[in-house]
């Protein structure tokens, strides 16, 4: 340690000892710190680890507990449960609320969210109506309103007024919201930036009344409070508009919502959408398909990856009187025949009531699950773009020579079944010379932030796309003239984070979407090659009108001949070449 | 024409003139009967190569490719064609053309012109290897030259235009020297010289210049300035060989000078095969810098390099000489353990004439200890 | 897109309609599927958006309703609470139980946080004992065992078996553990993986019983099921073991649970720490300094940073009957003078009812409370480890020439005190040719993962070492020989994730961060700069002995001088410089 | 000694080494005295340099800096002194160092050595730069030298020992050409040609040499392959002072034809001001190939690179010999706007002595209008 070192930081401790005076129980500790100060204290070494002492010596009673400070009684009084709301408070960007620019793209997406999987359980083309507008520097009024099937008016307040509430966490479906969470935490989020509650108009159907609600979030008791609800006057037949004020940042560009909405539109073809960005033009995206997709169906768990712990819960709570029926009843895919496989393989007996299995029955049970061939699960819980739509999309957003799509077949992890698809659009105006765009979408959701963290980017990256006839540099996205969208459908999507911003690297994921990416990239590179062998052959062609011509030249000037024997040459081989070219092709 | 001073075998001009039309008169043939001429040329390429011992250079082992004109090699046929009918009007005009000016000579070939001069040397190196000529003889010239001569040498040449004789005797630069041209078929030489000493730096070459070491030694002395040219390593064969001249190599002890410099000089490049039957000089011996002598005469050294220990390991794995000879592998190991290179003017740390006075002279008393 | 493209599609899009046959209702949707697919769908133009249509048209009411699949009030139905339990088993990676590896450290440090916490509360100097045993490849079981306060019986169940359930979340001071999730989570964790539920002895004292519980979670109502209770023979006066057998991996060398260890011992010096990796030596970390750091205090927020919704809930609230006692109660550092001031700039009578102001009234108070000049927060909520300790550890532990470390004043985000301190290490063993080693605490808790995303390495990285001479390339740490542990105390830590890996972008932090790395910087660019020049000094006096012989040399052969005289001018010339050199020191 | 062939005034060998003597008997008299002797140099950088058009060349504008003999300058000191004792002793004994071989002998200096040889070329330039003389006067050589010389041209040189005096004809060489030593000081010259024509590249010189232009247009052909060495500019130097002789320039139509071979040649180099009285050619004159020949003569281009459009660029805005001629920037803008380089052998295109019987005789018929 320098002189200069030591210098600065003596007059630093100096400064604090003296704060320190100040205080009434200073003199004590005062006097306890100068002596450790000046008297060397014997430490732990680092060369040599003192040997672990031979027995298990007592753990040291500190000679110091009449400093005690509070007992175990005293620190039992602060006990407390911590509501929900609360949690999120504090750690709002945990729900995608990290800053203003952010905060305003969340808010709109959990509305969207909100008014697609609502049409879509009730099987309504969704029509939709984005409003934001500018009320100060940095605040903004977001409207969303739908034509799906409303909200019944004793379901509003906590669908809006309370976290952790919804219809969607326990049904294993493709849909876009998964918590109840969302849009009960962007109103939380108004209300703590702007002091509004959330509007919420809502009307059943044409018979029905319409309903205007005010709510706020009780965050200490995680509880909607109401501070209107009412009759409305409401033009629209049904549906529902949600309005939120809040702290916000509104740009365009990257990120932005414009381009959420975009990708959005292209991710639901069957949906048409109004957007009115703040002081400017109105978008309007038209349906480019009159067809609702496929509805998603809810099914059970599929054995694989479901964990020992869970599988000892299930046994013990299942209303099933055997292990056969448990197994069949509360699983997808398990027939009579793996339920005697199984059984025997885990020594255990089909017709054993479940809550007599011991602990380790059921650990040889849940270790035969993960090997045991089983269906893949029901793929009618998932509801993917398709092939056809994805093209039909790429195809009207891009000037591409060439567009390709793959659906997989639906896979599965940790029990819960997933579909990747893939769309690839190459050529044309996009940018040669750029590294490619790269769409990730979730449950038909745009996901614009931590692309760097994603399982889609890791996948993309893992893949060589120079054998694909693109370029690549190590660690970056391919060169060339090519997007990628790319969608994965799960009845349960695994983000990294409540913000729903990357899918967290499951092997299995990565598995299916270097599958569907290699796949596209095998026919793109045999696109590109075939390209390459027409515009050669056209080249070739021109070949002989070009260069047979220099032939008879360079004959005609080494061996002297005359200009008509030149002409001779040159004619007889164009007839020569042009032969051995028809008998080629 | 020169036939006076070129001998008139294989390569002299009428002979070249003769090898180019009987074989385009072959083409004409096949073209006017209907069927689709080709051209055989000897595959370049190292799977092509082995190093001969006996002859001293690298050689092709005799792999050919042949080129049938088709669709696809219409373009090249027609190049190779018209730079064949360019360098048979050199030759009948005595003139010639750098590889730089035929490219510009393609320039008039319409669609058929070269794009950038990698197009037309491909062309000529082409036209060298069908017809087994070197360049020069086809009236072409590389575009480097450079390359010394001072010493008990008079180069036989001639005025263009009168033909008049020219003796140039290289004792009678002063402290200049004659510079090679770059094409020197064409020259005679007389000497009493008792060899050639080829020199890698030009500091050295005129330091044994200016106190004409060549007239106590009796010798040529042939600056290289680095990797020899093609025109300096011609010289240095037809000299040797005209003259029965031993030919000693001094250059720096690293693996640059021994495995670029003097390895070239001696047997050719791998690359090149075709051509090192007229380029490379087999009577070539290593006086020095040896890894020995850094160690016997203490020399001041410099570290190797990264690279040149690369390219001391890649000559004892992979490089054909190296390995045939048994004392450079020797030689080689021994630089590398040493890990230090010197070079031929760190004589001049004892003093500035050591290398001349004292090096070079217990040296020369004992030419049957260089290296191969 | 090309004929090979089209037909690959068209082949499964076949596959899927087939599919489609079986079900009942597919024949409607197929045959508008059949339609959707011959008939080119008019779309959203892209060249030319269509202008938005004048006033409002109404949303569209879709043709195809008969087809819907669910009404309100069948949705409604499904509408349930959820448990935050059941939330964080679906969303564990959000608490740092992404994989096995680092499960194993996550346990073990939320279980070090608890032991540590609980001795400072109690005023007791720790001794921690941390056993890690492996039960099978990749199960383990740990145990962390503190000489702390205890845990009193009834209070055991919720603080092990019920998340979000602890004494500090509504607690502002600096502790390690914030928000009442961790360890019940770690339990949850080993229940979920092993099926084994969490093993608690606790004593709270000599004269009190030791109890021994197991306890899992109820994670469908997020509530502690006892599976035993019972009184324990324990050889400890006071404190609690908490023993977990969890699915997990163990690694040596960084980021490891060892790695862990050390820091923590290096970060706490008052702690005396026995640990016994699986299957290796056991090692001990004797305390360094024996007495406690000062005790953190509770504080009030403090109002710069707090929100507009926040201020309004507290008017709300308050139990205060004026506006000024209201912000005098319920803020720190509000005194008479800025209520005084911060009232009348409102527009504001300082005793009107709280409840009274309207919300232009409170944004108008919010507005001017950001903007007001006020004290600092007290600074007895915060307990930095101090530069005497830092240096102190860092000497004990690195072999280095120099040692320096800067506590910096406490400062404030968003309301909540923080202080930033760093210690560095300079020299020595330290190798110089690599990155430099960044130890990244907050409230003494070492940070292993996301470093890449954390403040503190934006902090480093964004301070130009190359004027401290040290080199450093563009977007990488600088390289030399030289070790940063960077300490962030706060009464709340903001991490970006709840698995507690990385410090968020607060410009307030990363200010304070860089004013104590710039003033460490200094100080280290001027040590190295000194220590340069006493070698400079050493050289050139050597220069002497050196160099002047060579100058009698050479004017001997120039001028063709007798050695006698070369003697003399090596004499004289040495007398004349070491003469001005004596004047010159 | 060679005093027959050098003037006897500043630079000969014997006023060199009086004036060594003189100045190390002040600082031998200064450290007896008890005083700390210092040597005064003129700055050798940019801030120092001025273009004079009156004297044609970069000159420095007389700022100097004074060394005094310290603790911190000791070690230079002793350099200095001991590098000035290796030149006198060069002197005397009428031998040379390449900069190489002073760098080595450097290391007989014990902790006075030089670790690399910037640190030796360094004191080299300082001991250049206090006695205003230039390196070849003091005993030492560049180790690059180069330049080929053809025409109507007799060298006078002398043979090193017997002091014989030597003639060397440069028309004499046939297809070969007198190479240029290292240090041309005591080469003395006898022509009756009209002028210098300084040739970029090898390939263009062998041309005209080839076919003897230097007969017909009764000139002096060199060949500067590339930015010419020192030597090569003082030779030029030397020659067209003494002779009388106008030098006219032939290089390539881009930046680095124009502002580096041309440039140096004529004006010398802004950060070795110093030497510029010796090495620059003041009458050097323009002759092509310019912008405007490209589109005269539509010669086949190649885009310029963009290292080429940054160095016009920096002579545009930063050159004091390009901004103080006004026809030099417009050239230099014309080529920029142009976009397009061309080189002098672009001439083959039409035919391959277009060059040498059309273009130059139509531009030498009017050397008035080469750019200055």
């Amino acid at each position: 340690m320098t002189r200069k070192g030591t210098k600065v930081a003596r007059h630093k401790a100096g400064d604090r000892a003296a704060d320190r005076r100040k205080s009434k129980s200073a003199r004590a500790q005062l006097e306890l710190f100068t002596a450790a100060k000046s008297e060397p204290v014997k430490t732990h070494e680092k060369a040599s680890p003192a040997p672990p002492p031979a027995g298990r010596p007592p753990v040291n009673q500190s000679p110091l507990t009449a400093t005690r400070r509070a007992t175990a009684e005293v620190l039992a009084q602060k006990q407390r449960e911590i509501s929900v709301s609360e949690f999120f408070v504090k750690n709002r960007h945990l729900l995608g609320f990290d800053n203003p620019q952010k905060a305003l793209l969340t808010a709109v997406r959990e509305c969207v969210d909100n008014s697609l999987d609502a049409c879509s359980d009730a099987g309504i083309l969704p029509s939709l109506r984005i409003e934001i507008v500018q009320r100060a520097e940095n605040r903004f009024r977001i409207s969303v309103e739908d034509n799906g099937p409303g909200i019944v008016r004793g379901q509003i307040p906590k669908i809006f007024g309370k976290l952790l509430y919804g219809s969607k966490f326990h049904t294993l479906k493709q849909q876009r919201g998964q918590q109840g969470i969302g849009v009960s935490a962007a109103g939380m989020y108004g209300q703590l930036t702007t002091g509004k509650p959330v509007t919420i108009l809502s009307r059943t159907g044409p018979n029905a009344a319409a309903h205007h609600f005010d709510v706020t979030v009780d965050t200490k008791k995680n509880q909607p409070l109401v501070l209107r609800d009412e009759k409305a006057d409401w033009d629209v037949k049904h549906g529902t508009r949600v309005t939120i004020e809040l702290e916000a940042i509104y740009k365009r560009g990257r990120r932005s919502v414009d381009d959420y909405i975009e990708q959005t539109a292209l991710a639901n073809p069957h949906a048409e959408i109004h957007y009115a960005p703040p002081n400017q033009e109105a978008l309007h995206y038209p349906r480019a398909v009159s067809v609702l997709p496929q509805e998603p169906k809810e099914i059970k768990p599929h054995p694989y990856g479901v964990e020992l712990g869970m599988l000892m819960r299930l046994l013990q709570d299942t209303p099933a009187r055997t292990v056969a029926a448990a197994l069949k009843n509360d699983f997808s895919r398990v027939s009579d025949k793996v339920v005697a496989e199984v059984t025997k393989s885990a020594l255990i007996k089909p017709n054993a009531r479940p809550r007599d299995l011991t602990p380790s029955d059921v650990e040889r049970l849940h270790a035969v699950l993960q090997n045991v061939k089983l269906m893949s699960p029901a793929t009618n819980c998932l509801s993917p773009i398709g092939e056809e739509s994805i093209r039909a999309g790429l195809s009207k957003r891009f000037v591409a020579d060439y567009v390709d799509a793959v659906t997989r077949p639906p896979s599965v992890y940790r029990g819960n079944p997933f579909q990747v698809e893939i769309g690839l659009a190459y050529g044309g105006d996009i940018p040669a010379d750029e590294l490619i765009d790269l769409y990730r979408l979730a449950n038909r959701v745009p996901l614009q932030y931590q692309s760097s963290a994603c399982a889609i980017t890791k996948a993309v990256l893992s893949v060589d796309w120079r054998a694909y006839a693109m370029s690549m540099s190590k660690g970056a996205l391919p060169t060339g003239p090519m997007i990628l969208m790319i969608h994965i459908a799960s009845v349960w999507v695994p983000f990294t984070s409540e913000s729903k911003e990357a899918i967290a690297h499951y092997p299995e994921i990565i598995r299916e979407l270097r599958l569907a990416l290699m796949e596209l990239g095998r026919r793109l590179a045999s696109h590109i090659r075939h390209r390459r062998r027409v515009a050669d052959e056209a080249k070739k062609k021109s070949y002989i009108d070009k260069f047979i011509p220099h032939i008879g030249i360079a004959l005609r000037q080494i061996l002297a001949l005359a200009e008509r024997e030149e002409k001779r040459i040159v004619t007889t081989l164009r007839q020569t070449l042009e032969r051995s070219r028809e008998r080629m092709v | 024409m020169k036939e006076g001073v070129l001998s008139k075998g294989v390569g002299s001009q009428a002979s070249v003139v003769r090898q180019i039309t009987s074989s385009v008169s072959e083409i004409h043939k096949k073209i006017v009967g209907g069927r689709k001429p080709s051209m055989r040329f000897p595959l370049r390429s190292l799977s092509n190569v082995r190093y001969s011992p006996k002859k001293g250079h690298f050689e092709m082992v005799g792999k050919t490719k042949e080129r049938t004109l088709t669709v696809s090699t219409v373009k090249t046929f027609a190049q190779t064609l018209r730079m064949v009918a360019l360098s048979k009007e050199l030759i009948e005009t005595d003139d010639f053309a750098t590889k730089r000016d035929a490219y510009y000579q393609t320039k008039n070939w319409d669609e058929a012109r070269c794009d950038d001069q990698v197009e037309s040397d491909t062309i000529m190196d082409d036209i060298e290897s069908f017809y087994g000529l070197n360049k020069e003889q086809l009236g072409f010239r590389p575009d480097e030259h450079g390359g010394l001569v001072a010493g008990r040498l008079i180069v036989l040449d001639q005025e263009q235009g009168t033909g008049r004789s020219l003796e140039v005797d290289c004792t009678r630069f002063g402290s200049g020297a004659y510079g090679i041209p770059s094409a020197v078929e064409h020259l005679g030489f007389k000497t009493r010289a008792k060899f050639i000493l080829a020199i890698e730096t030009g500091g050295m070459f005129e330091r044994l210049n200016y106190h004409r070491f060549w007239d106590g030694a009796d010798c040529i002395l042939v600056s290289m300035a680095g990797v020899p040219t093609r025109a300096v390593r011609r010289f240095i064969r037809r000299l040797a060989d005209e003259k029965k001249l031993p030919v000693y190599v001094f250059v720096d002890c690293d693996p640059y000078g021994i495995g670029n410099i003097y390895r070239t000089l001696k047997v050719g490049s791998g690359n090149n095969a075709h051509l090192n039957a007229f380029f490379c000089v087999p009577q070539a011996r290593f006086l020095g810098v040896t890894p020995q002598d850094i160690i016997d005469y203490k020399l001041p050294t410099h570290p190797l390099k990264d690279v040149d220990i690369k390219r001391a390991k890649d000559a004892l794995k992979n490089d054909p000489f190296f390995r045939h000879h048994k004392e450079w592998t020797r030689s080689l190991e021994q630089l590398l353990k040493m890990g230090v290179r010197a070079e031929q003017q760190a004589f001049a740390k004892f003093n500035l004439n050591y290398a001349m006075n004292s090096y070079l002279p217990a040296k020369l008393a004992h030419p049957e200890k260089f290296l191969p």
